[in-house]
């Protein structure tokens, strides 16, 4: 139905600080006086529960990743459509070990880290990489990410996955060494702003006011604009400098027409097959999912994955294109 | 007649002890039909026949995955960890606060003393005790039994102080040594109280308890109940609530007889 | 103003049982006792009455040695002043004398256990000691109820308790702080002869503090009286409180007017 | 002589209460050099001096983003939300636990209810709560208040309960209605243990603000130390760990004042 | 053994103000008191005595209408009977009989605030209340601590102002519970002569139960002895107690024998 107020979470990640720095400096505002809506974005310190929130109803986009998009609200039965492609991680999340060990010593160890979140599913794609699976470990043990830095410096702890700005923090202590990062698996880790597909259907203004206060936000980004930048290091607990390194592992789809091309690349289909997958072997992939086709997945052009009869996620570039096309 | 002196029947007064639990489930269901009815995949209010079928599965299916019965894994990970911090707590407070309430010169040291450590938020020192006490057990129980101590401490402490001057005095003519007085006269009286204490304090006990298990761990009500929420699985979480719930009763029931058993003396002071 | 202590004489010789001398007791700074010197004979039974706040249970907790005096000595048998309660002085109180924890005979067991070292006696010693608790419960009339907790019991039975208790410390000197102050009149009367046949029995040298003067004379071979012998009106604190009488109450000579209420309770 | 018969002096009292004080602050300061030795760069257990300037920065120096002093802002969100949970949870219980009280009917209606309900631990319907009630101040405050007012209310309802039979009856005698009697009677002689219960449940009010702050909040005390534990600053967990201390210490003397002011005939059981 | 119940003639004609008539009472199924049947006048003074457990209490419960008896009725001047205790029946107990957490003069006062709607007098009834309270208080004896709360009066001096309490109510009948059994002798005394003074003045019918015999005779009209008339040996709660005598105390013939012990206690 049609409506006005529109509400948008998000939480502190490289990628997204730009949501903070749109509503901090009024660019969220001005685009939304333009479509003559208000658009509220607000900030929660707690990831897993922003995407709970915009499950439960209480907003009308999130920013997630792709997995978790996936599991919680599509498996939900939460019609959700990937609005903004914003980035995907090439190397914000790592694999970290103590001492110089080696990806394939990791059999036998436990491994800290937050449970079935996307350090899983990079752990999952880790251990594939070297032909060793999660029972060669001697066990994960969930781990809550504010609390990743505090683990990493007890003697008991030999190895972690987690996320930036977390990753750097960590990498200060000498004794760490990143064995494997998702630079090693490019486009699959994906950072989007999710919103509430029958919501856009009816309100598309919404799309046009999202996508255009994120683009005139990635340009400023890309044109090296100190003061913006500066606001989004500081919101994140870090300093310029820090930021820009953590910017630096994380590829940001400054021009829409990349993230346009993300969306329609052939290898998407593939990536989110892996996703289900490893959702659906985790045991979380919707309520009682009988197999990993349980939920399809849409993409551009009409083509499906899973179940076509049940689509509950899709990846829509059409305002993404309209920023490329300058037609906001 | 005053409503002060009105009294319901036997009969009335069971339908009316129901009625409250009555009318939680059926606002419950009317709200999960709500939902449900527009949106069949809802996971935030589960119908109830989901909750049971979740909650029969969770107790008697063992989980794909390790082969395990989860619900017993978890809570017998998580009954040893309270069992071990509150038991410690308990003979922390009893020898400390038998100290304090016996000895002048121990109450001067450690009164005070205990009076701050008792306004010491636990849950913020958390990071601290995982890195003193690694993320292993350790930890956990730990949080535990700092979280209790302080105040079962000062409880147990004021117990000792309000045993009547005159039972000290009397001791004491009867040829009793401080340790005398400590074991025969002070102990027994406080032991009850102990018990009394530790009733009130697992609420407390429970809430480190799950604190800690959402932190880091891989087994326990908590770790499950945060996990899950990772999916917004409520049919599991509620039923683990419930669980926890009963499991609370239990062990308050369990006390509560075992206090008026062991200690006849108190008569219905209990 | 003051009494000179009256010294017991036996055959000419001082006999001083308990000796007094020079005693003051003041709190942070406010006298409540002065000059007290006081001589008892071994056996004697002493009551002591005043008006309520003027020092009655100081002077007993002075003769416990549950604190020291600011001056002055107490001495048994010029014994060493004692620093604190001990075995040869048995205490029972208004309330709370005996241990709600414990059994009637566990209580009477406690007389000598709690003199141990851990408050525990041997195997071997631990029938015999309940062998004598109960025949001194049969001796007080608590036989029946010598499993129960003392909760159970009615107050007479419980000071009744608290007596035997004490006595089977074998204390030197018994001290009792108005001990049937919270009895009802009949159980009153029934403890008075208790208490006045027990002491027949064992000849023990009895401090009782008491409200009541009748009582104080029925039970008494001395009563003492304590009272401020002076008195600053601007400064009512002042001054602490001494023994202004000591009367011989064992030959009759009671210089002491019985109030004609108590006839008309009786006669109404 | 005994043990329990030794009183320190004066001079000596003040010096055994400092002692444990001391005792803490040399260990940490022996643990921060030698942890300092090894690693200049630790993070873990700052040296006090480093203590001191981050806290005299936190209150003096103006964040540079926002331009506000941030430990008084948090301080005043974080005190407000425990105020208005607390007192919430005060205002409910003391109608709740008078009603169970006073009135057989309620009684037997939510005496077994809330009894069941006090047993529920509010930390793992954390969740549930924020999805019903949002991630503003409502489900912040509603979780402190659902953590505490059934101890609340029990404390309650059994201290009104414990009210002498023999007064009710006197002011029937005088014509008091069943509201007279809760005003006059039950009421003032309730207040005094209400003030005592939220005492007693402040430490569980703070655990509760604490863990709702980590999870959705942009301000407030356990916000910042949830915030700042990602980076490991010990300097600041610290300082918000001593003020929280403080700032509970006030909190606590402060009441037991105003109960001592205002129930002058409540002597010197309070 | 029962008594027939001795009705109270005026110039022939039966004149009772309260009427009891087949009075039981059980608690599960267990009796406590049986057919009791009592007349009394406007203005006497009744005692009831009889043993621990006997029942006095729940007689005086049902006075109070406290509690409803399993059968029989009580009225007062033929009226209703009462289903629970309302301003015609004031009552002192022998403790918890005055408000902790008001002031004297309070307590006072909330006789009359009490019985409006909401509990407080208007601005207007305020200060006439006060000054009817501080008269009251003179009366009695206690407008020097009118200001203080009861926990720092002495026993008697809170049961003084219980029952004044409950008379500033101006009941119909006063019924008193052991009022002085947690006092200590002399203090009772005096209470006495308070109750016996303001009986004089008000002409108030009062029932009350004591455990003191001596006391009962002193202050009633008649005596109310209850005892269990019927006993099985095998079952000794199968019966309750009921009126077993009924003295005329006023005209000095008291069937009644004084413990020896009662003299032996003053002459010592
Ligand atoms: N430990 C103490 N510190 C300060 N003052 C005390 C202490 N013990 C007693 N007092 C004061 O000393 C005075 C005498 O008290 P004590 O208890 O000896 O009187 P008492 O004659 O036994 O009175 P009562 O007949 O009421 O028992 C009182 O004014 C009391 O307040
Ligand atoms: N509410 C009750 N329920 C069950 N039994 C009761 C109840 N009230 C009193 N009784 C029993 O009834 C008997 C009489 O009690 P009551 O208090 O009337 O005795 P009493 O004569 O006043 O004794 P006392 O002199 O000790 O006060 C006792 O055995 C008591 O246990
Ligand atoms: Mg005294
Ligand atoms: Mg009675």
């Amino acid at each position: 139905q049609e409506k006005t107020e529109f509400r948008v979470a998000w939480s502190i990640y490289v990628g997204w600080m730009p949501w903070g720095y749109i509503e901090e400096s009024g660019l969220m505002d001005k685009w939304g006086e333009k479509y003559g809506i208000d658009v509220e974005i607000v900030q929660i310190n707690d990831y897993v529960e922003s995407i709970n929130q915009y499950t439960a109803g209480g907003f009308d986009g999130v920013a997630a990743t792709n997995m978790d998009t996936l599991s919680i609200p599509a498996g939900s039965g939460i019609d959700t459509t990937a609005l903004i492609v914003g980035d995907y991680s090439d190397g914000n999340d790592a694999v970290i070990v103590k001492g110089d060990a080696t990806l394939e010593g990791l059999a036998g160890k436990p491994v800290n880290l937050v449970e079935l979140s996307v350090s899983h599913y990079l752990l999952a794609r880790a251990l594939d990489s070297v032909g060793l699976a999660e029972r060669d470990l001697a066990g994960v043990i969930n781990t809550s990410d504010a609390d990743m830095v505090a683990a990493f410096q007890t003697p008991e702890v030999e190895a972690v996955v987690t996320w930036n700005p977390l990753v750097s923090t960590i990498l200060e202590d000498p004794q760490a060494t990143s064995v494997f990062d998702s630079a090693a698996i490019p486009g699959e880790i994906l950072d989007l702003m999710v919103v509430n597909t029958d919501t856009l259907a009816a309100n598309p203004d919404f799309g046009r006011a999202l996508a255009g206060a994120w683009y005139e936000a990635m340009a400023l980004m890309a044109a090296g604009d100190a003061d913006a930048l500066t606001a989004m290091a500081e919101a994140s607990g870090t300093d310029l400098a820090g930021y820009e390194a953590q910017l630096a592992a994380t590829r940001m789809f400054y021009d829409p027409a990349e993230a346009v091309a993300l969306a329609e690349s052939p290898d998407l289909p593939q990536t989110m097959e892996n996703v289900a997958q490893f959702l659906f072997d985790k045991g979380i992939l919707g309520v009682g999912a009988p197999s990993a086709d349980f939920i399809g997945i849409e993409y551009p052009g009409g083509t499906t994955t899973g179940d076509a009869g049940n689509v509950q996620f899709r990846f829509d570039p059409t305002y993404m294109q309209m920023a490329a096309d300058g037609a906001l | 007649m005053r409503l002060v002196n009105r009294h319901p029947s036997r009969r009335a007064a069971i339908v009316l002890a129901a009625l409250p639990f009555a009318a939680l489930a059926l606002a419950y269901v009317v709200g999960s039909e709500i939902r449900l009815a527009a949106n069949p995949q809802d996971k935030l209010l589960p119908a109830p026949g989901t909750i049971w079928e979740t909650a029969v599965r969770l107790f008697t299916v063992p989980d794909p995955r390790s082969g395990e019965l989860l619900v017993w894994q978890d809570t017998w990970a998580s009954l040893r960890r309270l069992a071990i911090g509150v038991g410690l707590a308990a003979a922390i407070s009893l020898v400390l606060g038998m100290a304090i309430g016996l000895l002048p010169y121990l109450r001067r040291t450690f009164a005070g003393f205990v009076a701050v450590i008792s306004m010491v938020p636990p849950l913020a020192l958390l990071p601290v005790l995982f890195i003193v006490f690694g993320l292993g057990e350790v930890s956990k129980i730990v949080l535990i039994t700092i979280g209790i101590a302080p105040f079962l401490t000062r409880d147990l402490s004021q117990r000792v102080l309000a045993i009547p001057r005159e039972q000290m005095v009397k001791a004491q003519t009867l040829g009793a040594s401080s340790l005398v007085i400590a074991l025969r006269v002070a102990l027994p009286q406080t032991l009850p109280h102990l018990i009394g204490g530790v009733r009130l304090s697992l609420g407390a006990a429970w809430l480190f308890l799950i604190a800690a298990e959402a932190v880091a761990s891989d087994v326990g009500l908590g770790y499950r109940i945060f996990l899950v929420r990772r999916y917004l699985a409520m049919d599991i979480i509620l039923t683990y609530v419930i669980w926890i719930t009963v499991l609370a009763f239990a062990i308050d029931w369990t006390l509560r007889w075992v206090s008026r058993r062991a200690f006849p003396w108190m008569g219905a002071s209990l | 103003m003051g009494v000179a202590p009256r010294l017991p004489v036996d055959g000419g010789v001082v006999v001083s049982f308990v000796r007094v001398r020079g005693l003051w007791q003041s709190y942070g700074g406010r006298p409540i006792l002065e000059r007290i010197d006081l001589d008892v004979a071994k056996g004697e039974f002493v009551s002591i009455v005043g008006a309520s706040g003027c020092g009655k249970s100081t002077f007993l907790r002075l003769l416990l040695a549950e604190e020291m005096p600011s001056r002055g000595t107490i001495r048994i048998e010029d014994g060493p002043v004692a620093r604190e309660p001990g075995r040869e002085r048995g205490v029972v109180f208004q309330r709370y004398s005996v241990f709600p924890h414990l059994t009637v005979r566990a209580n009477v067991v406690a007389a000598e256990s709690f003199a141990t070292r851990r408050g525990w006696l041997s195997r071997a010693g631990r029938q015999a000691a309940r062998d004598r608790a109960d025949a001194l419960l049969e001796r007080i009339g608590l036989a029946h109820v010598a499993d129960a907790y003392p909760a159970t019991l009615s107050g007479g039975m419980q000071q009744r308790l608290a007596i035997g208790q004490a006595l089977t410390a074998r204390p030197r000197i018994l001290l009792l702080d108005e001990p049937f102050g919270a009895l009802d009149p009949g159980t009153r009367l029934s403890m008075h002869d208790f208490v006045s046949e027990l002491r027949a029995e064992t000849g023990m040298t009895i401090f009782m503090v008491t409200h009541d003067l009748a009582e104080g004379f029925k039970l008494g071979d001395r009563v003492l009286v304590f009272d401020k012998p002076r008195w600053d009106p601007h400064e009512p604190e002042a001054f602490g409180a001494t023994i202004t009488y000591d009367f011989d109450a064992r030959h009759g000579g009671i210089p002491y007017q019985i109030k004609e209420d108590d006839h008309a309770a009786i006669h109404a």
